[in-house]
């Protein structure tokens, strides 16, 4: 808003700000609300008529107690019993993935963390970006990010070849 | 019959009946706002001569009474019963009504703002009719089908006790305002919205509860509550909010499956 | 300036204005006009309950109910619209039952009912369980449920609109005028039927259980308009207000046990109401109070109070049946009512006069006719079915019995009349007001008027009055009306101009102090909320009417209060002593 | 914005600051750790280089910055499903915080030298 502008010399409004309803009292004023980041509009908001976001919230409570035990137990090895990023090497990873136990640990908690982690972005999203087309381009952009991450990382879990 | 129970007087009881304690010097800093004079806000300090035991409405009143008569908010009934006047004081939400002087620390400035997430429209006083908007966009009135019975409709104790809590909400926007989702994105129904349909779901002579829940399982609905807690914290009427919230998300869930 | 036309328009969204707009928004088109957003009308702060013999709980008839109603109202009761009230108390309970309202129950799961002050088992036996209530949040429970209703029939609504004018041409109703308060405009509100339902005038007094809100416009409007206004003298004082803070702590808590005690622990109402003890009519309490008080028996360190001691009932009884004001004890006091007592005085609360109407709502122009087309409902009316003395509960029922019938009988004025042309440039009289409010260079403040106002009538027209004590009272509100003429507002602007407002609000308040104590001091008797210490008995045959008073304007423009009578209408109930 | 506007809200609020905060962390570290460890796919040598140079002091703390983090993340995402799904939860809600924050601490303290040790050899022999 243009604090320096007297309010005199403002545009007098059709509408009013905050109603959008015409009010034709001439007060300049009318024209100066403080306002919200995005308020709610006078309609009621469209049924979305599907059980998206409930499926979507139950998920992040169910991927999140399984990702407990997979990420907890994967830090455990890791960075504790296994003694950290120091004893990390190739050679570390490709014992580890002989197994196909670890393999399927791994796949299971890149996959779940990754949904997990992008829903919760998602999430984050619709909250912070005011405009409708920012919203869809982050989201987008993320979403990108995470299937390429998942792919690749699937891949990788697959067809690792120890003996490269 | 009459046992006289008076001999022992607590130190509360002395204390409330000692009278008007010794007036303090309270700074309120009010966030000004009046776009006729200038289109941005300002905060203004005011010095008052205080009784701590008195109600931050009262010093509001001082002001403007004493001070500045331009000064503008809300107040109706001045004992948190009617919601006009949920604003921000040190940076919470509460009714000035209901917010004695002397639980705000007036040591320091008392801080007073308008509820975020409304259109500020001068001072104190914001746009209630989106969050009016959303009250009614949840159909808060009892639905029920068929004949109506003669009598009053019977309803057992526990059945009346389930939903007791919900019913004391008195639309004051405290909870609403106070949600970090709310502010972000003002789309969302908000706790109150929620707590009067949670009124409703839970009555057992209502028979909209399916209608209701639709409408909570929007984009916008329920799920946008990411259990912060303000609401609840924020409640001048002590509801347990985001229990309520709770309640509905599961009776969701489990009608759903 | 806007004109819009309704076929219906209700002043006020409390109790009686939104139950009237549920009847008439189904049959006609009905426009809301009220000054507050409808939820935060003061009917919401009614605690204890709404009185109909059910006979949930224990034997009861609507006979009985309306021989209390006549007693409590000390015989100047309408004796007809009392029979008519306690009889469709009844479905107004049931009604509101079945639009949603959250009743506390009965082990059977019917409605639950207490005791309530003056309301007793055949004509004055004992007391009776008759107050039908929602814990002590009755009137929050039926403000909502009402709103509710309002919302589910898509009533139309203009909220912060001040009704400032009503508007008369040709002897019948065209309609009001009202101020926008968000932009400062003004709107003139053409109409068949206006339906006036805008409250009660209890912040003319200092220690008081009203809203700040409470400023009697709508009589005020009435009156300015030639209208009458009816035994505007009977304003109740309730025993138990927090003390100093006026806050009401519901005769519900008498209801439950609790009792008023003095400095010596001593249970006095035993004193001064055997049978009915602590559950005695409201004015009899309050001036037990007061008593106790003179008589030195008070509490504290200046003796100015009296105990309200519910610290013999079980926590768990205090926490479902009075929840609220337990909880006004701790926050506004700091003291726990489980064990301490509640420090309280009376504290202005009802006001019994008001417009007069008949038992349809119809409001009257003087003793026989009515003003086609004009209603009037709730604390702003007087039917009269409260007498010199309104008994708990009944206002509640009140506003839902004659708040429907006055819906109903507007939205049928309004089907079968045509409107009345709008009288030339409508909008004149409020326009003048608020242009010379908002120009006015006086020096007085609004502040300082209303606050010498509330003291001296708090001084000298509450619970005990003398022809003394009136005569300062019409001594200084006279001073007062005339330096109001002189008072000047700082804020100048068109929107949310609240200053503005409280100027004119005053402006009502000072019209109403004055009607009430010049119809006091005429009253020279003792009759319910209506006590002369120099008349101290009640005087049947000089004064058993009504008061109504008439506001006179003098060719050099300066008004005066005329004072006319209209008898009371009696059916079965003889005049007998009044005794609890 | 002049100060005051914050909302001062309290331990349900600034827990929910921090698991978001987390969350969003996590989930960046999560896309690059994807990325690194994709190395094994292209070679053994360029997959132990990159991994080397994660081994010094500043990535050792970052990785324990890290496990801060998550574990934070992952007690607090507990304390949020016993909200949703446990009828006492949000009655609870504090003392559920601070048992989180509890054991929070006792995991930190225990792990503090086990993530630490080979930062702590380099610095302190
Ligand atoms: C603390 C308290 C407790 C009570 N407890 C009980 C009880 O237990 N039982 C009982 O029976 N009675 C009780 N009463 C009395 C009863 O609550 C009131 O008399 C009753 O609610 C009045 O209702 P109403 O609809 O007439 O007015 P209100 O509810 O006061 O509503 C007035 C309406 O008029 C509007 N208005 C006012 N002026 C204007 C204007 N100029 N222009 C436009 N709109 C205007 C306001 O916005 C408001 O909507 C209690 C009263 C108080 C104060
Ligand atoms: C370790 C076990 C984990 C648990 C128990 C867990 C639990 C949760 C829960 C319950 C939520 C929902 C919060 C809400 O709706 O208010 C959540 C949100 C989130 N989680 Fe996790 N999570 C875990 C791991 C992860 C991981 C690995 C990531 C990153 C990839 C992640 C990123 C997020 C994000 C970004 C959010 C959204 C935050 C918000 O909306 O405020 N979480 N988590
Ligand atoms: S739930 Fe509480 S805070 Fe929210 S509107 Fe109702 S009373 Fe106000
Ligand atoms: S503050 Fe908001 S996020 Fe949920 S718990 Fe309350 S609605
Ligand atoms: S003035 Fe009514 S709630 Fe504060």
């Amino acid at each position: 808003m243009a604090s320096d502008t007297p309010v005199d010399q403002l545009v007098v409004p059709a509408a009013q700000a905050h109603t959008g309803q015409g009010l034709g009292t001439g007060n300049p004023a009318d024209a100066f609300v403080v306002e919200p980041a995005r308020a709610r509009t006078k309609r009621t908001p469209r049924r979305t008529r599907t059980n998206f976001e409930m499926l979507a919230w139950l998920f992040m409570r169910l991927s999140g107690i399984v990702l407990v035990v997979l990420i907890l137990g994967h830090l455990l090895i890791m960075l504790v019993l296994d003694g950290g990023v120091s004893k990390i090497s190739f050679a570390f990873v490709a014992g580890r993935w002989a197994s196909p136990f670890w393999q399927g640990w791994d796949l299971l908690m890149l996959w779940l963390a990754m949904l997990h982690g992008a829903n919760g972005m998602r999430t984050v999203i619709n909250d912070y970006a005011e405009k409708d087309s920012t919203r869809l381009w982050l989201k987008t952009l993320m979403g990108a990010a995470a299937v390429f991450t998942v792919l690749l990382g699937t891949l990788v879990i697959f067809t690792f070849d120890p003996n490269i | 019959m009459s046992t006289p129970t008076l001999e022992k007087h607590s130190a509360a009881l002395d204390a409330a009946e000692a009278g008007a304690t010794a007036l303090i010097n309270v700074t309120l800093r009010i966030r000004r706002f009046n776009p006729e004079e200038h289109p941005d806000p300002v905060w203004v300090d005011y010095q008052l001569l205080m009784d701590p035991k008195e109600r931050v409405l009262d010093a509001l009143n001082k002001v403007k009474w004493e001070q500045d008569g331009t000064l503008t908010y809300r107040r109706s009934c001045a004992h948190g019963i009617c919601g006009s006047d949920a604003m921000r004081i040190n940076g919470r939400n509460r009714l000035a009504c209901k917010t004695l002087i002397k639980d705000v620390n007036p040591e320091k400035p008392i801080t007073v703002e308008p509820i975020k997430g409304l259109a500020v429209l001068k001072d104190l006083i914001v746009d209630m009719d989106p969050f009016f908007q959303a009250y009614k966009d949840v159909m808060p009135f009892l639905i029920t089908k068929g004949n109506d019975p003669t009598r009053e409709r019977l309803q057992s104790q526990e059945d009346r006790e389930r939903f007791d809590d919900t019913t004391k909400c008195i639309l004051c926007a405290a909870c609403t305002s106070s949600c970090p989702v709310f502010w972000n994105d003002g789309q969302y129904f908000g706790p109150a919205a929620i707590v009067n349909a949670h009124r409703f779901i839970f009555d057992s002579r209502d028979e909209g509860a399916e209608q209701r829940l639709e409408i909570l399982n929007d984009r916008e609905g329920v799920w946008r509550c990411r259990t912060t807690f303000n609401c609840s914290e924020a409640c001048p009427r002590g509801i347990e909010v985001t229990k309520a919230i709770a309640e509905v998300k599961r009776a969701l869930v489990t009608r759903r499956f | 300036m806007q004109i819009h036309q309704y076929d219906t328009v209700i002043v006020g969204a409390g109790g009686a204005g939104m139950r009237a707009a549920i009847e008439s928004t189904q049959r006609s088109r009905t426009a809301v006009l009220t000054k507050l957003y409808p939820t935060r009308s003061h009917t919401g702060a009614a605690q204890g309950g709404m009185c109909a013999a059910l006979a949930n709980v224990e034997e009861d008839n609507w006979e009985w109910h309306t021989f209390d109603t006549v007693k409590g109202g000390d015989y100047l009761v309408d004796q007809d619209a009392a029979e008519i009230m306690c009889k469709e108390a009844i479905d107004a309970v049931i009604d509101l039952e079945k639009m949603g309202l959250p009743f506390s129950r009965t082990d059977q799961g019917r409605i639950d009912q207490r005791r309530f002050g003056g309301h007793s088992r055949n004509h004055g036996e004992a007391p009776v369980r008759r107050s039908c209530y929602a814990a002590d949040r009755t009137g929050h429970m039926i403000l909502q449920t009402l709103f509710q209703n309002c919302v589910k029939h898509g009533v139309e609504f203009f909220n912060e609109f001040y009704v400032l004018d009503l508007l008369i041409n040709e002897g019948r109703t065209a309609g009001v005028v009202a101020y926008e308060l968000a932009t400062g405009e003004i709107h003139v509100f053409q109409a068949k039927a206006v339906v006036f339902a805008s409250g009660g005038t209890g912040k003319m007094f200092k220690v008081t259980s009203n809203a700040h809100t409470l400023t009697g416009d709508g009589q005020a409007v009435a009156y300015r308009r030639g209208l009458p206004l009816e035994d505007m003298e009977f304003f109740q004082f309730h025993p138990t207000g927090i003390w100093r803070m006026g806050i009401l702590l519901t005769e519900g808590a008498r209801g439950e046990g609790g009792i008023l005690r003095n400095k010596d622990g001593e249970r006095f109402m035993e004193r001064y109401a055997p049978v009915m003890k602590d559950l005695a009519s409201r004015d009899v309490c309050s001036r037990a109070i007061y008593s106790e008080i003179r008589e030195g028996r008070g509490c504290g360190p200046d003796g100015d109070h009296v105990y309200l001691d519910l610290t013999h009932l079980p926590p768990e009884q205090l926490d479902a049946k009075l929840p609220d004001i337990t909880e006004f004890a701790r926050t506004y006091l700091g003291i726990e009512p489980y064990t301490d007592p509640i420090p309280i005085q009376p504290t202005a609360h009802y006001g019994m006069g008001g417009i007069p109407t008949n038992v349809e709502g119809e409001v009257l122009l003087n003793n026989t006719e009515v003003v086609p087309g004009l209603y009037a409902a709730g604390e702003v009316a007087c039917v009269s079915v409260h007498g010199a003395n309104r008994l708990g509960t009944n206002s509640l029922l009140d506003i839902n019995v004659f708040g429907r019938r006055a819906g109903l009988a507007a939205a049928e004025f309004a089907a079968n009349n045509e409107f009345v042309p709008l009288p030339e440039d409508p909008a004149a009289l409020v326009q003048n007001l608020v242009d010379s409010l908002r120009e006015s260079p006086g020096t007085e403040s609004v502040a300082q008027l209303r606050k010498e106002m509330q003291e001296s009538m708090d001084a000298n027209a509450s619970v005990y009055r003398t022809g003394d004590t009136l005569k300062q009272a019409v001594a200084d509100i006279a001073a007062l009306r005339e330096r109001y003429k002189n008072v000047a507002i700082q804020d100048k602007g068109e929107r949310f101009n609240t200053d503005l407002l409280e100027a004119i609000e005053l402006g009502n308040l000072l019209d109403l102090a004055e009607v009430t104590v010049v119809s006091a001091l005429a009253r020279e008797e003792s009759r319910g909320g209506h006590y002369r210490e120099d008349f101290p008995t009640r005087d049947d045959v000089k004064f058993m009417q009504h008061t109504m008073a008439y506001r006179e304007e003098a060719a050099d423009g300066s008004t005066s209060v005329r004072l006319d009578y209209k008898p009371v209408v009696q059916t079965r109930y003889q005049p007998m002593e009044r005794k609890y | 914005m002049p100060a005051g506007t914050l909302y001062r809200g309290r331990e349900g609020m600034w827990s929910w600051v921090a698991h978001r905060v987390t969350g969003v962390l996590i989930f960046f570290f999560l896309f690059a750790h994807v990325l690194d460890t994709a190395l094994v796919r292209v070679s053994p040598q360029d997959y132990d280089t990159v991994i080397e140079t994660y081994k010094n002091p500043i990535v050792n703390l970052m990785e324990y910055g890290l496990t801060a983090a998550i574990l934070f993340h992952a007690l607090n995402g507990l304390r949020v499903v016993a909200v949703d799904f446990w009828s006492k939860g949000a009655k609870y809600q504090k003392q559920l915080l601070w048992s989180v924050v509890g054991v929070w601490v006792v995991l930190m303290a225990a792990s503090f030298y086990h993530i630490l040790q080979h930062t702590l050899r380099t610095w302190f022999g």
